[in-house]
């Protein structure tokens, strides 16, 4: 249990983690982020890495869909602007990985703002149709553009950091991790000013946001630019995870895996970025575990995988927005309260 | 020019804007009267051919019997839709809404391949085919019988819609929720009835665009096509969901000749755009006044 | 409240705004025609009406939420008439709404801190890493909204609250300070004491005299309650059918015949002088 | 952290000697009906092996997960086996997943991979050394059906109809200059987009064309049942033809009345082919009296030529190395399949450039031979 805190300052009551409890907590899960890859298997920091790619994404839409209100089904087609950015610079230019991840998230801000535009006259339902099509668009530019190497994509060689390769999962996992964990702090940070206030103002009341300064279009349009940029460096370290960029890697399914991620982690909240990417990249592993432990009862349950895979995907978006609308986070933090008070009040 | 070749690439567009159009309109009475944007539409098209298939080829029925059914189950569907999902989320943001039927769409794309597999299947042959000509131009026979009934089945839906009691509650509903219910309209039972109608609608289509190009967990596709012809028509007018369909079939037909196939999808989500920009609320639908 | 305060406006200063034969109409319909008045720095200028009379549209028309057909809204001596509402909050125009427009999903804090975003100049690099002008502003901003507003208003209990588990009265109050952090040169509010009780009432009443004192903030307001507007009011403004029936100080828009009828049309006034004076 | 507990039980016993494909199979999604057929065909062939005592004694194991026919998915069951098992072969189940994976199979070099794609871009041992192709490329495949096109009748227009995706798109350009080269005339050349049913239009332009082959490439059945049937009602004369993914028998009956005729190229011999000795056939029909598809074939001799590999690097006593299986699997010379394909094999490079033509029989149902074997570069 813990007892009321008491701040000294304004700086520490506005601090991300403010007590002491959180610091130990976040200094653990740093350390164990720093152990796991020397403890884990490949196929563990595989997951890692995949995880975190999600995360960042899901981050981003979170920004965009969570706080500013402005559904996106374009996530995903966005993260194949910055994917197909870092490959045709690591391939064409050779620049380093850094720049390239930098310019994938700048290249996909742009081309977000473009598809932001159409937010100037239509909102909620007709923007995320627009987003749709935007991704539908792109999709045709990434198949049929010679940059892009058409419907065979690109292969590209790994980031390399003085001249070490990171050509594999466990080296990678030392990119990718920092870089995902600076994003979410990035983004968590952005909600402590202005920006961030302005982008919820936007969500909850549009109207009234106007009368207190805010001007909606370059709001909503840097809501937009902000999302795709993470869209953008998830997508450019999916290409190095990868390292092959091909039209199909990011069809509109993805796009509403990431919207599901935060449904099911929570909107509006970072920890529903992080819990929902999380929580929806491993559910498909564990009902691949579970159908492996059946297949000596059932012996085609391995066929069955798919099917049940896509009926427990929508079945946790319709449960969530039925019984758990605010998502895995306000779970998380019934669960913390319910452990403050302990075990004076259950 | 070869007018003869545009006139009949403009037929089999039109002929396949028939069944945009009629799955438009499914899509069109559910907005009207709920407010909700059915995403799954597509999917549920598809369980209506499968359906129809299981009926056909799993219980041995006759093609003539299995139809009413399939449509009967359509609207069974429905009602279980609304009732189990949709009326939990009343009040809800209409973006929840848009996606638990997004989610629905992936239930039962699930339940289809669990049920059935993921390879495509084709429906046994019921509609006639002998090659129609129209002068000299040729009309696939599946696409002609298939507009035709689609043309049939949108009559009897506006007729439906225009006379029946049903009908009239649906419209007084869709003008004015409040008032329908201060005036003894059970609302509850009008989105009831507007998801039966919608799904059987849906399903029925489903057995058409299914015996012409066969059935697969992922032919829920064409529920994006519709999408697009119902924001262009407006997203609460059947006259729309009408001039829409017939449209992007004939857009899709005319890029799909003239440019190539793969500029099918560009041509009308660029249309799509360029809607939303001049035109938001699409070329018939009313536009929604923002009220302080 | 005391006759003292009221006295010290200064009946000479110059209009901060000024309304200039307004209309407005939507479809066929008339919401304001022709409307005119000034509001003088350093006042609390009434804008009163039975219902429907147009006083939230000239709200709306004076915040840009509504383009007037004709008409010119000055402040300042420069025309804002075709200004969108975030610019014109910039200039200094701050306003509350009639049914409360918080941000119900975030804190009290949260929900003020808001009010001055158009005079902060942190950008979205800053923002990310919270360093330098990010981490700077904010806490200057804390420091000016705990210190300056938050006090004032005597809300500090609630700071940390989330905005929609408060009650009506306390709502009405964040929603002040809100306004108030926008650093404005003119506040306009939407029916201020609208629901409240009586107690709640004279806080609100008082408040706004503070804010005219000692803030140097202009005020007008919309409101219903005639005992608050003949109390602290300088100038009223009477508006009825879309149009200005009176204006003048309020001992003598109280006795001016049109007002009085217009009143009685809808059996209003009287009734609420009544009810005011024998609470 | 429940990876670190998962991470240490992962180490799973492995006999010493024991020798492990690893396969990333598309068990379910769209490409379903050719994993299933694939994983009984490989698990068939190794049995037969492992009955006979394995290879020089060493048993094969054979582990697979389900893919989906996701690149990402198969990735992730490729990470998963190789850090669970020593695994000396593996079977991959598209060309996203071999481009994929291709550079972490040469950094690793314990291995070497074969799979359901035949992009020709695989086709190349520079490029893709430790890959092979266990027939014909998507390139081959269209070069054998225009040289039978052009010895049936010189000069004849050919269409080629294909879906807008990097398996349809793959052989397109370089088949359009072989067919100039071998005097034929590419008509009209159709995309269409993936996924697409209503096809209408898309006839109209063939029709328009009047090609006296049409070729269709990237399915494995719809649009093409569709195609066939509206363009025999406009009266059109031309023959309709296919390449390996769309020739399983049971496929084309489900084309119902558009099968007839409809011919195309297989690089390996039907289930029901009894034609001659063929010892495998009668193995597999021993040991599954139903209908196996091309897929199974294809699993099941990519299984073949996997472990003739093995065994010849373990006869020529070296390590079991990507490199030295590779080596070993190009000195495959005239190697009898045992009826699988009806004539001895090489693999001279990636590929086993070897096909014949087959039409389907309405009234037998099924496909028959219409050519004789073709063998490119012969």
């Amino acid at each position: 249990m813990r007892i009321g805190t008491l701040k000294l300052s304004y700086a520490a009551d506005e601090a991300l983690f403010d007590t002491k409890v959180q610091w130990i907590c976040l200094a653990l899960l740093g350390l164990s982020l720093i152990l796991f890859p020397f403890v884990a298997g490949p196929y563990w920091i595989y997951m890692a890495c995949l995880v975190a790619i999600n995360v960042a994404s899901a981050t981003g839409l979170n920004i965009l869909t969570g706080y500013t209100g402005l559904v996106s089904l374009g996530q995903a087609a966005f993260m194949g602007v910055g994917a197909y950015t870092v490959a045709v610079l690591e391939t064409r230019v050779g620049t380093p990985f850094i720049i390239n991840l930098l310019a994938a998230g700048g290249m996909t801000a742009a081309v977000g703002v473009v598809f932001g535009i159409p937010s100037l006259r239509v909102k909620g339902l007709y923007l995320a149709i627009a987003t749709i099509a935007a991704s539908m668009i792109l999709h045709f530019v990434f198949s049929h553009w010679d940059l892009t190497g058409g419907t065979r994509g690109l292969s590209m060689p790994p980031a390399s950091l003085f001249g070490l390769a990171l050509d594999q999962p466990h080296k990678l996992y030392w990119l990718i991790i920092p870089v995902t964990a600076l994003m979410v702090l990035g983004a968590a940070n952005l909600f402590r000013t202005r920006i961030g206030r302005a982008f919820i103002a936007i969500r909850d009341r549009d109207i009234s946001a106007e009368v207190l300064g805010i001007p909606l279009l370059q709001t909503k349009l840097t809501s937009f630019a902000l999302s795709s940029f993470y869209a953008g460096v998830a997508g450019g370290m999916w290409a190095y995870f990868f390292r092959v960029v091909t039209p199909e890697s990011f069809p509109l399914i993805n796009s509403i895996f990431y919207l599901a991620a935060i449904i099911v982690g929570g909107m509006g909240t970072i920890l529903g970025g992080i819990l929902g990417a999380t929580f929806m990249t491993l559910v498909p592993e564990v009902l691949k575990l579970v159908v492996g432990w059946l297949t000596p009862w059932v012996p085609d349950a391995l066929s069955l995988l798919a099917p049940i895979r896509t009926i427990v995907f929508g079945a946790l978006i319709v449960g969530f927005l039925i019984f758990e609308p605010q998502g895995l986070a306000e779970i998380w933090q019934r669960i913390r309260r319910f452990f403050h008070l302990w075990p004076f009040r259950t | 020019m070869d007018w003869l070749y545009i006139f009949e690439v403009s037929l089999a567009g039109l002929g396949a804007g028939a069944l945009y159009a009629l799955t438009g309109v499914a899509f069109v009475l559910i907005y009207k009267a709920t407010r909700v944007v059915n995403l799954a539409i597509g999917e549920i098209l598809m369980l209506g051919g499968y359906v129809f298939f299981g009926l056909v080829a799993g219980a041995g029925l006759s093609v003539w019997a299995a139809i009413p059914l399939t449509i009967l189950a359509g609207a069974g569907l429905g009602a279980v839709v609304e009732r189990a999902l949709i009326r939990p989320m009343l009040g809800e943001s209409p973006i929840s809404v848009f996606m638990v039927t997004i989610g629905l769409g992936s239930i039962l794309a699930g339940l289809v391949e669990l049920g059935w597999g993921a390879d495509p299947l084709r429906l046994p042959e019921f509609i006639p085919n002998t090659p129609i000509f129209l002068g000299e131009a040729y009309v696939a026979p599946k696409v002609a019988y298939g507009a035709l009934v689609a043309a049939l089945l949108i009559a009897g839906a506006l007729a439906a819609l225009r006379f029946s009691r049903g009908g009239v509650a649906l419209r007084a509903t869709a003008r004015d929720q409040g008032a329908a219910y201060s005036m003894g309209i059970d609302v509850g039972r009008v989105f009831s009835l507007s998801w039966m109608a919608a799904c059987a609608t849906a399903a029925g289509a489903g057995v058409i665009v299914g015996a012409i190009g066969g059935i697969s967990p992922t032919m829920g596709i064409f529920g994006l096509s519709v999408l697009v012809v119902v924001i262009v028509g407006g997203l609460d007018s059947v006259a729309g969901a009408l001039v829409g369909g017939l449209l992007i079939g004939l857009v899709e037909a005319l890029a799909g000749s003239f440019l190539g196939g793969e500029y099918k999808l560009l041509a009308t989500f660029s249309l799509l755009i360029l809607i939303l920009m001049i035109r938001p609320y699409g070329i018939f639908g009313t536009h929604e006044i923002e009220r302080l | 409240m005391s006759d003292g305060l009221k006295r010290s406006s200064r009946e000479t200063a110059s209009p901060i705004l000024k309304v200039d034969a307004l209309s407005l109409s939507f479809g066929g319909l008339r919401a304001l025609s022709g409307v005119s008045f000034e509001v003088r720095e350093g006042s609390i200028t009434a804008l009163i009406g039975p219902n429907g009379a147009g006083k939230t549209s000239m709200f709306n028309a004076i915040s840009g939420f509504y383009r007037p057909n004709t008409g010119r809204i000055i402040f300042d001596g420069e025309d804002i008439s075709r200004e969108r509402p975030p610019s014109r909050a910039k200039r200094g125009l701050a306003r509350t709404f009639q049914n409360i427009a918080l941000f119900r999903g975030m804190t009290v804090l949260d929900n003020i801190k808001l009010g001055r975003h158009a005079h902060l100049k942190t950008n979205v690099l800053d923002a990310l890493f919270y360093r330098g002008r990010a981490h700077r502003e904010e806490m200057e901003l804390r420091a000016e909204v705990e210190e300056r507003i938050i006090d004032f208003l005597e809300i500090q209990h609630i700071r940390h609250a989330s905005v929609g588990a408060l009650p009506y009265g306390l709502q009405k109050r964040v929603e002040l300070a809100r306004a108030l952090a926008m650093r404005p040169r003119i506040l306009m509010l939407d029916e201020p004491v609208a629901g409240m009780n009586r107690e709640e009432t004279e806080d609100m009443a008082r408040f706004i005299l503070d804010v005219k004192e000692e803030w140097g903030i202009t005020i007008l307001m919309v409101e219903h309650d005639m005992g608050m507007v003949m109390d602290i009011s300088d100038h009223v403004v009477v508006l009825n059918f879309g149009q200005v029936i009176a204006q003048g100080r309020p001992a003598e828009v109280q006795n001016d015949p049109a007002v009085i009828s217009a009143y009685l049309g809808s059996g209003d006034l009287a009734e609420r002088i009544r009810k005011t004076e024998a609470a | 952290m429940a990876g670190l507990a998962l991470g240490a039980v992962e180490a799973r016993a492995q006999a010493q000697d024991e020798i492990v494909l690893g396969g990333s199979i598309p068990l379910t999604g769209v490409f379903a009906f050719a994993g299933v057929g694939i994983h009984a065909g490989i698990q068939d062939y190794l049995k037969l092996v492992n009955d006979e005592g394995g290879i020089k004694g060493r048993k094969i194991r054979y582990v697979a997960e389900d893919t989906g026919y996701k690149v990402d998915a198969s990735v992730a069951a490729f990470n998963k086996i190789t850090s669970q098992n020593k695994v000396t072969l593996y079977y991959g189940d598209s060309t996203g997943f071999a481009k994929t994976i291709n550079p972490e199979l040469e950094r690793k070099g314990t291995m070497i991979m074969a799979g359901a794609s035949f992009a020709s871009e695989l086709n190349d041992p520079k490029k893709f050394p430790l890959q092979f192709l266990p027939g014909p490329d998507y390139t081959e495949m269209f070069g054998i059906l225009m040289r039978y096109i052009a010895k049936e009748k010189p000069g004849a227009s050919v269409a080629f109809v294909y879906s807008d995706t990097e398996f349809g798109r793959d052989p397109i350009a370089p088949s359009e200059k072989l067919a100039t080269e071998l005097g034929l005339k590419v008509a009209e050349k159709i995309v269409t987009p993936p996924g697409s049913v209503d096809v209408s239009t898309e006839v109209l332009k063939l029709r328009r064309a009047r090609p006296d082959y049409t070729i269709f490439h990237g399915y494995v059945l719809a649009p093409i049942p569709e195609f066939i049937q509206q363009a025999k009602q406009m009266g059109m004369q031309s023959r309709f033809m296919g390449t390996f993914w769309s020739m399983d028998n049971s496929m084309v009956q489900q084309m119902g009345e558009a099968a007839d005729g409809f011919m195309g190229v297989m690089p390996y011999r039907y289930y029901y082919d009894k034609e001659g000795t063929s010892p495998m056939l009668d193995k597999i029909r021993q040991m599954r009296p139903e209908y196996q598809s091309t897929a199974y074939m294809q699993g099941f001799l990519t299984a073949m030529l996997m472990t003739e590999a093995v065994k010849r690097t373990l006869d020529a006593g070296k390590e079991l190395t990507g490199t030295n299986m590779k080596a070993s699997l190009n000195t495959i010379k005239d190697f009898d399949t045992g009826g699988i394909v009806g004539v001895p094999v090489s693999i001279p490079g990636n590929s086993l450039p070897v096909g014949r033509i087959y039409r389907f029989d309405a009234k037998q149902k099924q496909m028959l031979p219409a050519s004789d074997w073709i063998q490119l570069g012969k």
